[in-house]
């Protein structure tokens, strides 16, 4: 019953938001939505499993089913992290209609929290969709010069490829003993090894398409640039993390031998995205744009760390889950300030923060280490298990891989550099007083990053479960 | 060859022709003429299955009441008779390609159709072509359909008024 | 004991907490005396955990588990050994003494640039310190990975000059790929032993259950790893750059401390590299190479710091011949007994450059003898001491290494005493054109000439002292010492292999290298001592000067073609092959979408005539078995 | 039967109405009144209550499928009418309110026949009940030349598919001597259908026949011209209530004729699902009226319903309900907008949100609807219709086809959300009272509340 | 007589209709070539009346089994009455808003 709540509290907030026209009190519900969905999440991480059902489609035999292991927990966590960081770093913005854009986030909140409690297939895939609907609208309003075409091109192939997911959850629910939804139901389908072929096929390509997987990222890069920066930050910091929980969540358990049988090409392609986002991140100019193809880099890592199916890997990618969350909002909350002060992303306008903000300078600085995973941040615990996970699934993959740990380097250092350092350049010049919400937030990102980094067995023990489900038998 | 055959053939011949002619000929009053030409052949295959009731309801309402609303719609138009523009040929070729295929297919289908073979059409006997067994059939197994149809009636007739309302 | 060590990590810690959260808040005194005094801390507490390491031998202390999956572990363990403590000792001990240094030579920066540069430099040995304590390999890489960050931070600490920050940015991407080989062998050593912790790899059951190849493959990637720390062959290019930073992070970092890190590495896993002859002579040559590459360098600048800089390439060229030789104890002596004279050096350097106001070319300076007497002293002493002329310390150390060196290979030998002979060489041009002859920069910097602060003056009267006499730990029994730093290692890499050689051999050896070093000194001395050197003339003098065009070559083949690929990638794979491919999609659908609409023509002649061949094709799809043709047939063929 | 009755009973009153009161709203509530006196009695013969007992003579079966497709239908028209009904009496001269009305029961009376025919003669009849009004009503604004042109087309068109429809059940009749709908005679030593060509031909006749009225590819021609040219409050009718009723006559006809036809169902339906869904998705894409891109996208939803045909699997009539229910609902709403737009180009919408922010979010939910977006009984219509189709054994091809037509459709329907929400501008719309409002409010809820808990459409259905 | 040949009869008919449908831009002519497939039909229907008619005669004196075909033929004609004033109203409607007949002018309605 308590889950319900990571949902009710949104959507309620996101209702009442409907009529509160004043910035004060709009800010304030939202904000304290979010905290109270966040209290939530921290109970539930001390608490034991719990999980709620009820009655919903006697027809089709599926059941409103929300259930918390250690992988919905982690993500509950995140994503209830996530909203009230970016609602406070956000608060100074002032978008038009600013309660209508809450309400929407809100919504996409409780779409996200959805997803990940879900334990019915059915309902999966509803708050699958519902979570892209209010991105939409967000995005195609509140988002840069060219936002219409490129959050079109952004919802139709992720529309496409829930489809195709769509068919895999009835293909699978064909084959089911029970003819039920319910994910233990699905886990014993009986699926022949071809059958199990097509329905992993159908299932992936809606999860690559969200994380997104080398080649069908393209809309990606677009999407974080158009967007208003809110919704960039939910996009990278939770959505794309979607795309991974669903294939611990679904493709792992369900199709075993399909699994095992894609998992050459499958880490090969992630390998090939990893190497190909760093070289692309390399030679961007744009603030947004390099974290984007950044984040397709590190994406691609988990990606192939999970299709190596080696425990170490998997477990690395289930802190890493969690920890690649916060540290892409970090960054994006320092990309969005920047932006909102200086009124560019452009890096070569840019310069001489650390000058002009030392304080966001140094926070700009943290972020960027936790992004090339220096030991000690929480990156570096998921990456050296994902690493090992991979190194012993393909020591070549795995150097290959590695390269990127360089070109990381390359590139963040590069963004740094030019943002940080050297004299105030004209555009820097403009910012004015430090602001002092989004600091806030992102000392508290920073303490996180840190914490978990020296000691990330808390995110070890909460996985723990899943970790076990997957591997023992 | 006896009677019947040479009727019905002739009443076929007669029948494809007028038929034809409905096509080619330009003039629309010489069209409609022929059609009823066509009517009148059809009936006299009515009149050789002994379905005495049918050639004369054929006769009335449409070679009688149907063909000569047409006309009326014609001469009301008052269309220049001789000026009616033309298909272009390569339409008309593909049209009468695709007709003609039709009927090849068509053709080619009741040829293949085994359990046809060898069936007889009762020709001149029988009753059932003639008003009383009709008629009872109708009021009795088809009165529901009978009873619908009017409804049918009744749209047409809402329908005329509402279009043909100035 | 736990307590103690744990103290000698968390000193320096809270001083980088203290400096970094606090530097808006206290005075430069506060932050000068706080972070100096945490470090003397660490070094006391350092001494302690050294008596201890003597008393009761080594120690291993479990504070928590880092890592613990189900199928995988790494606690967060500490070790003091032998190793270990010595490296405590001098990485607290010569980091309390550039931290003095620095109070005095970073005095004119504001108040919170001031607490960030102590806040790094103690951020600094609080990594450095990690990585000699743990007790695997992890948090070893921990530590590597952090002092590479502060050697990042530090060099790049003035921000606003472009120049430095590529070269701190130069010196990390460097280091990272090092630490790309590093992390490689520490997965490889988990895939095969499932754990990181010496005390279960560096055994020889551990070893039994490697393969050759395997041995030699994580062999050779940590040595890529040490490659990039220590700056081998061929990732060397970042340490002279690295010379950007404030010069007692030249000392500290770039000379005696982060830098040896890589002789560390491979002196703790000694037992792996000896079970692999391959590697063993990869080492050598490559240290070999890079010390006679950077001693051919370091012949032809003009740069105080950066003769200084490839003068300490060259040297940890030299340990990594000692590592590669099986010396790894004369390597450990040779890292010490440098860390003295090497942050003399620098000390004394920056002392100059401070006296000078910031110049650091050579040609520039001249004479400075009489006006900085104390530098001069010192700085003298650290000259005799890296030439290796008895009995100052590098010569105990550098004479260890090429024994060792002799007894493997003579040519490793030789080549290693014509190395010594260019670096006494180089030196003393340095020496020489710096303190002797007249002076030779502007009438104002003469005027501002002054012998530095006792704060700097102190550390460079302790560390020459120390120059002087830390061959001590090492004489040999030849010699009628005790070999102390030998016995003391041998726990860990085992007894020295000098038995191979006769007494007879190792005295003509050292007469011979001592011989050399001196007359290249001498003349050194006579070439210099009047005036600096011009711009080179011949072409093996550019050559030289220009560092053999490495830095351009790095340029031309490797960084632009990877930066041409990248923006290839960019605009053209991704603009229009995988992006385009996507809206070719749209494009498509919008194209037939055009097409299709044509055939609603609005001709309902056209609508029905399509309905109709609809038809038909329905027709023919259905009756798609060869029925027209038997029709056609039957019609031909009536019988 | 009771439905016929009251429909036939009701035309006429309402045909005579004009005589007796010269009051429009007056006449319009006798027809809601006359709505819900029908629907009360189909309702009454679902529970086995007859206005009049009467033998049908086997021409007409009343099963539960059927008489609830039904009511249905009639609730579909009650909402129809009750939204639109200022709407249909401006059409044409504004004097012809009565007779719209009389024409929609006499359409519901050819409604109820295609629901419960059991003859291939009643068959014709109901559908020529349902044509015949509507080529008048496609051509009731008579001074508008689109509409005069629409009304020609579908009658020439419409005429001439008659035609072949009659052909073939003149084949079936050639092969069976019955115009029952019958099962196939059965070869008992193969266990397959007799094969007998003229009928195959004359199943494929009337399948032809029936794919027209229900506008599939490629016998849809007729479809985006006339519901372009008619009055939009009629095509609005026409594209759900009437194209529904067609659908419920294909699938009677073909539930168990179509096993004649063998193995080559499974050819030649595919052959039209794929075509129809590639027309109409695809032409939809690249139109600049509204009206007419709706015109398309009904095909496109044709091409959706088409798959209840495919198999005969139990979800089939559940899925053919249900799909008929969301898409008729959200095609109501979405003309209930369109009619009070000024004129029907995009840009027409542009700005709407800003200007009307309810009604911009009401056609988003509408279209939502359409497109099957989650939360909408558009997902579940399209997920039953998935669910039969691959229950019934089609291959995966189908399906992927359908969902990739079906984010094709997101294209054109989401281009609208884009006018009316991203694009800024002064909308050229009619004033809209609150009452007119709250209409389409109710039908976003119901289209939300089975997007939710679509089961409770069929709690009626197996009582 | 062979049911054959009634078919092919009808056929021919049927399918002039069609042609007549297709290559004809005068309204009128169109609709009366309709007319001429739906007689096709009707006749065709009669013949098949008369085939089971005669199967059945041969049972049972008394069987009127193809009956109902003529009285399909006789709802064809009724409907096809109604067909035809609604037809005719509408050709009459365009004709009074165009002044023409010509089925080629219908294309303001396209793409």
């Amino acid at each position: 019953m308590f889950l319900l709540l990571f949902l009710l509290i949104p959507v309620f907030a996101a209702i009442l938001l409907l009529f509160v026209k004043k910035e004060q009190s709009v800010n304030t519900i939202a904000i304290s939505a979010a905290l109270v969905t966040l209290l939530g999440a921290v109970y539930i991480i001390i608490s034991k499993t719990s999980s709620f059902d009820a009655a919903w489609l006697p027809l089709l035999n599926s059941r409103f089913t929300l259930q918390a292991d250690g992988l919905a927990k982690i993500l509950v966590l995140l994503t209830a992290i996530s909203f009230p960081a970016i609602f406070i770093a956000t608060s100074k913005n002032q978008p038009t209609q600013k309660n209508i854009f809450l309400s929407l986030m809100l919504l996409t909140q409780a779409g996200l929290m959805g997803v990940f409690l879900a334990g019915d297939a059915l309902l999966f895939y509803f708050f699958w969709e519902l979570a892209l609907i209010p991105v939409y609208f967000l995005c195609s309003i509140w988002g840069g010069e060219k936002r219409i075409a490129v959050t079109f091109k952004f919802f139709i192939y992720t529309f496409l490829g829930s489809l195709f997911m769509l068919i895999g959850i009835i293909l699978v629910y064909s084959h089911t003993g029970d003819q039920s939804f319910a994910l233990a139901s699905f886990k014993q389908a009986h699926l022949t090894s071809g059958m199990q072929l097509t329905a992993f096929a159908l299932f992936f390509i809606a999860f690559a398409i969200k994380m997104p997987i080398f080649p069908l990222h393209t809309w990606q890069p677009d999407a974080y640039e158009q967007s208003p920066t809110a919704v960039t930050m939910v996009l990278s910091a939770v959505m794309v993390k979607m795309g991974l929980y669903g294939v611990i969540r679904w493709l792992m358990p369900l199709f075993p031998t399909a699994f095992i049988a894609h998992s050459n090409i499958v880490t090969l392609l992630s390998v090939i995205g990893i190497l190909y986002a760093s070289f692309i991140a390399i030679r961007q100019d744009d603030l947004k744009r390099l974290i984007a193809y950044s984040s397709i880099a590190h994406i691609g890592l988990m990606n192939a760390a999970l299709f190596s199916h080696i425990q170490v890997g998997v477990q690395g990618v289930l802190v890493q889950l969690f920890s690649h969350g916060i540290n892409v909002l970090g960054l994006w909350i320092v990309a969005d300030i920047i932006e909102q002060q200086t009124g560019t992303r452009s890096m070569k306008d840019l310069g001489g923060l650390a000058k002009k903000q030392p304080t966001l300078a140094i926070l700009l600085v943290g972020f960027a280490f936790a992004n090339i995973a220096l030991p000690l941040t929480n990156a570096f615990v998921g990456e050296f298990l994902m690493f090992n996970g991979l190194f012993q699934f393909n020591p070549w993959m795995a150097a290959a891989a590695g390269v990127s740990v360089i070109l990381a380097a390359i590139y963040t250092l590069n963004m740094v550099q030019k943002i940080a350092y050297g004299e105030i350049s004209a555009a820097t010049n403009l910012m004015p007083a430090p602001n002092k919400n989004a600091q806030g937030v992102l000392i508290v990102l920073l303490v996180i990053v840190f914490f978990t980094g020296v000691y990330p067995q808390p995110l070890f023990n909460v996985t723990a479960d899943t970790l076990q489900q997957l591997f023992v038998k | 060859m006896n009677t019947l055959e040479i009727l019905f053939y002739a009443l076929s011949a007669f029948a494809v022709v007028s038929a034809v002619m409905v096509l080619v000929s330009k003039n629309p009053i010489h069209s409609v003429l022929c059609l009823i030409l066509v009517f009148f052949a059809i009936s006299g295959h009515y009149i050789l299955l002994n379905a005495q009731f049918l050639a004369i309801v054929n006769i009335i309402v449409y070679a009688g009441a149907i063909m000569v609303l047409f006309l009326f719609v014609i001469m009301l138009m008052n269309i220049k008779l001789d000026s009616e523009p033309q298909k272009k040929m390569i339409i008309k070729f593909i049209g009468v390609l695709s007709g003609g295929s039709l009927l090849t297919l068509l053709v080619a289908l009741v040829k293949q159709t085994s359990q046809l073979q060898g069936k007889q059409v009762l020709m001149k006997e029988g009753t059932i072509g003639l008003i009383h067994p009709l008629g009872k059939a109708l009021f009795t197994d088809y009165v529901l359909p009978f009873e619908i149809s009017s409804v049918l009636f009744l749209s047409a007739m809402v329908g005329a008024v509402i279009i043909g309302k100035k | 004991m736990k307590i103690i060590i744990g103290l000698i990590v968390l000193w320096p810690l809270v001083g980088f907490l203290f400096n970094g959260l606090g530097r808006n808040i206290w005075s430069k005194k506060v932050i000068a005396y706080k972070a100096t005094g945490y470090i003397a801390m660490s070094f006391i507490f350092s001494v302690l955990a050294f008596l201890n390491v003597q008393a009761n031998g080594a120690a291993t202390v479990h504070y928590f588990d880092f890592i613990n999956t189900a199928s995988f572990k790494i606690p967060f363990d500490f070790k003091v050994d032998a190793l270990s403590s010595l490296f405590l000792l001098v990485i607290t001990g010569v980091g309390t003494l550039i931290h003095l240094y620095s109070t005095a030579y970073m005095k004119d920066e504001e108040a919170p640039h001031y607490a960030r540069y102590f806040a790094y430099l103690n951020l600094f040995i609080f990594s450095m310190l990690l990585l000699v304590l743990g007790d695997n390999y992890v948090i070893m890489f921990i530590g590597w990975e952090g002092v590479g960050l502060c050697s990042y931070l530090l060099i790049g600490y003035w921000f606003t000059n472009a120049t430095y920050n590529y070269a701190a940015k130069k010196a990390f991407i460097m280091n990272r790929i090092g630490d790309l080989g590093f992390l490689l062998a520490i997965f490889w050593l988990i895939v095969k032993l499932g754990t990181v912790s010496y005390g279960t790899v560096l055994t020889a059951e551990s070893l039994a259950k490697l393969s050759t190849t395997d041995i030699t493959g994580i062999t050779l990637l940590l040595f890529v790893g040490a490659m990039g720390k220590s700056a081998q062959i061929p990732l060397y290019t970042w340490l002279p750059d690295a010379m950007a930073g404030p010069t007692p992070v030249s000392a500290l970092i770039h000379a005696a401390t982060m830098v040896t890190a890589g002789i560390y590495m491979i002196t703790r896993s000694n037992i792996l590299f000896s079970a692999s002859e391959f590697t063993q002579h990869v080492v050598a040559i490559v240290g070999l190479s890079t010390a006679l590459l950077a001693a051919t360098i370091a012949i032809k600048q003009n740069d105080i710091k950066k003769v200084l800089a490839y003068s300490t390439v060259s040297q940890l060229g030299y340990m990594f011949l000692g590592l590669g030789v099986g010396a790894y104890s004369g390597a450990v002596f040779h890292v010490i007994t440098h860390a003295f004279f090497k942050a003399l050096l620098f000390l004394g350097a920056g002392s100059v450059i401070h006296a000078m106001h910031h110049e650091q070319d050579i040609r520039k300076m001249g004479g400075l003898k009489s006006k900085l007497p104390i530098t001069h002293i010192t700085f003298l002493i650290g000259c005799i001491a890296i030439a290796g002329v008895p009995p100052f310390s590098g010569f105990f150390s550098k004479d260890e290494i090429l024994a060792a060196a002799f007894a493997k290979s003579p040519i490793y030998w030789f080549l290693g005493v014509v190395g010594a002979a260019m670096t006494a060489f180089y030196m003393f041009r340095l020496y020489a054109t710096t303190f002797l002859g007249q002076f030779r920069g502007t009438q104002d910097q003469e005027h501002h000439l002054h012998e530095s602060p006792v704060a700097m003056t102190l550390p460079l009267i302790l560390l020459a002292i120390a120059s002087a006499i830390a061959g001590a730990i090492g004489v040999p029994e030849l010699m009628g010492g005790h070999h102390w730093l030998s016995h003391q290692l041998a726990p860990i890499v085992g007894e020295a292999q000098e038995a191979a050689l006769s007494h007879q051999t190792e005295w003509t050896l050292m007469a011979v290298s001592v011989t050399i070093a001196v007359v290249a000194l001498l003349i050194a001395l006579s070439i210099y001592r009047k005036k600096a050197d011009g711009e080179p003339q011949t072409a093996l003098g550019k050559f030289l000067y220009n560092k053999w065009y490495i830095d351009e070559l790095y340029e031309n083949a490797i960084l632009n073609p990877l930066n041409k690929f990248a923006g290839f990638l960019k605009e053209v794979v991704e603009k229009n092959v995988i992006d385009g491919a996507v809206n070719g999609t749209g494009k498509l659908v919008q194209y037939s979408a055009r097409q299709i609409r044509l055939l609603q023509s609005g001709q309902v002649g056209y609508y029905i005539l399509f309905m109709v061949l609809s038809m038909i094709l329905l027709f023919v799809i259905w009756f798609n078995d060869i029925a027209i043709l038997r029709f056609l047939f039957q019609l031909t063929h009536k019988s | 039967m009771n439905a016929i009755i009251i429909s036939a009973f009701m035309g006429v009153v309402m045909m005579f109405s004009s005589w007796g009161t010269s009051s429009i709203k007056l006449q319009r509530n006798i027809g809601l009144l006359g709505m819900l006196l029908l629907i009360g009695a189909n309702i009454a013969h679902l529970t086995g209550v007859w206005v009049i007992e009467f033998d049908t003579k086997g021409m007409l079966v009343f099963n539960r499928i059927g008489l609830y497709a039904n009511t249905i239908l009639f609730v579909l028209t009650f909402i129809y009418m009750w939204i639109n009904g200022e709407e249909i009496d401006k059409v044409g001269d504004h004097t012809h309110t009565a007779d719209y009305y009389a024409i929609f029961f006499f359409i519901l009376c050819g409604v109820s026949v295609l629901t419960s025919f059991d003859n291939l003669l009643m068959l014709f009849i109901g559908i020529e009940i349902l044509s015949i009004p509507l080529y008048i009503l496609t051509g009731a604004d008579k001074k508008n030349l689109f509409s005069n042109e629409a009304s020609l087309k579908y009658f020439l068109m419409g005429a001439f598919s008659t035609g072949i429809l009659l052909l073939g059940i003149t084949f079936i009749y050639g092969a069976t001597g019955s115009f029952h709908l019958t099962a196939p005679v059965i070869n008992p030593t193969t266990n397959m259908p007799v094969e007998h060509f003229l009928m195959s031909a004359g199943l494929i006749l009337l399948f032809v026949a029936l794919n027209f009225k229900v506008s599939a590819a490629p016998f849809h021609f007729w479809t985006p011209d006339v519901y372009d040219g008619a009055p939009t409050v009629f095509t609005s009718f026409m594209a759900t209530v009437v194209k529904a009723a067609g659908f419920i006559a294909f699938i009677r006809v073909f539930e168990i004729q179509r096993e004649a036809l063998g193995y080559s169902w499974f050819i030649i339906l595919p052959f039209v699902i794929v075509s129809t869904l590639l027309v109409g998705n695809i032409t939809a894409v690249f139109q600049r009226s509204v009206k007419r891109m709706l015109a398309y996208s009904s095909i496109a939803q044709a091409g959706f319903m088409l798959f209840a045909l495919y198999g005969r699997s139990i979800f089939n009539n559940e899925a053919i309900l249900l799909y008929i229910v969301a898409y008729s609902l959200a095609t109501i709403g979405v003309f209930a907008v369109l009619v009070k737009m000024k004129d029907y180009s995009f840009e027409s919408f542009n700005g709407l949100a800003k200007k009307h922010p309810a009604l911009a979010l009401l056609t988003t939910i509408f279209l939502f609807s359409l497109a099957g977006i989650p939360l909408t009984a558009g997902f579940f219509a399209k997920y039953f219709m998935l669910n039969a189709l691959l229950t019934a054994g089609a291959g995966l091809w189908l399906l992927i086809v359908a969902i990739v037509f079906a984010a094709v459709s997101v294209f054109y329907y989401f281009r609208l959300v884009q006018a009316m929400y991203f694009t800024s501008g002064e909308p050229a719309i009619n004033e809209i009272d609150k009452k007119y409002e709250f209409k389409l409010w109710l039908i976003a809820a119901i289209l939300i509340v089975l997007g939710v808990f679509p089961s409770l459409l069929f709690n009626y259905l197996y009582f | 007589m062979p049911i054959q040949y009634y078919i092919f009869l009808c056929l021919t008919l049927f399918s002039i209709g069609v042609v007549g449908v297709l290559t004809r831009r005068n309204a009128i002519i169109v609709f009366m070539c309709i007319e001429l497939m739906l007689n096709a039909v009707n006749l065709l229907l009669v013949a098949f009346s008369k085939m089971y008619h005669g199967a059945a005669l041969q049972v049972s004196p008394a069987s009127t089994a193809g009956i109902d075909a003529q009285i399909f033929v006789f709802f064809i004609m009724v409907v096809a009455a109604a067909e035809v004033s609604v037809g005719l109203a509408i050709i009459v409607m365009m004709f009074r808003n165009t002044h023409s007949v010509d089925i080629n002018f219908l294309n303001r309605l396209k793409n």
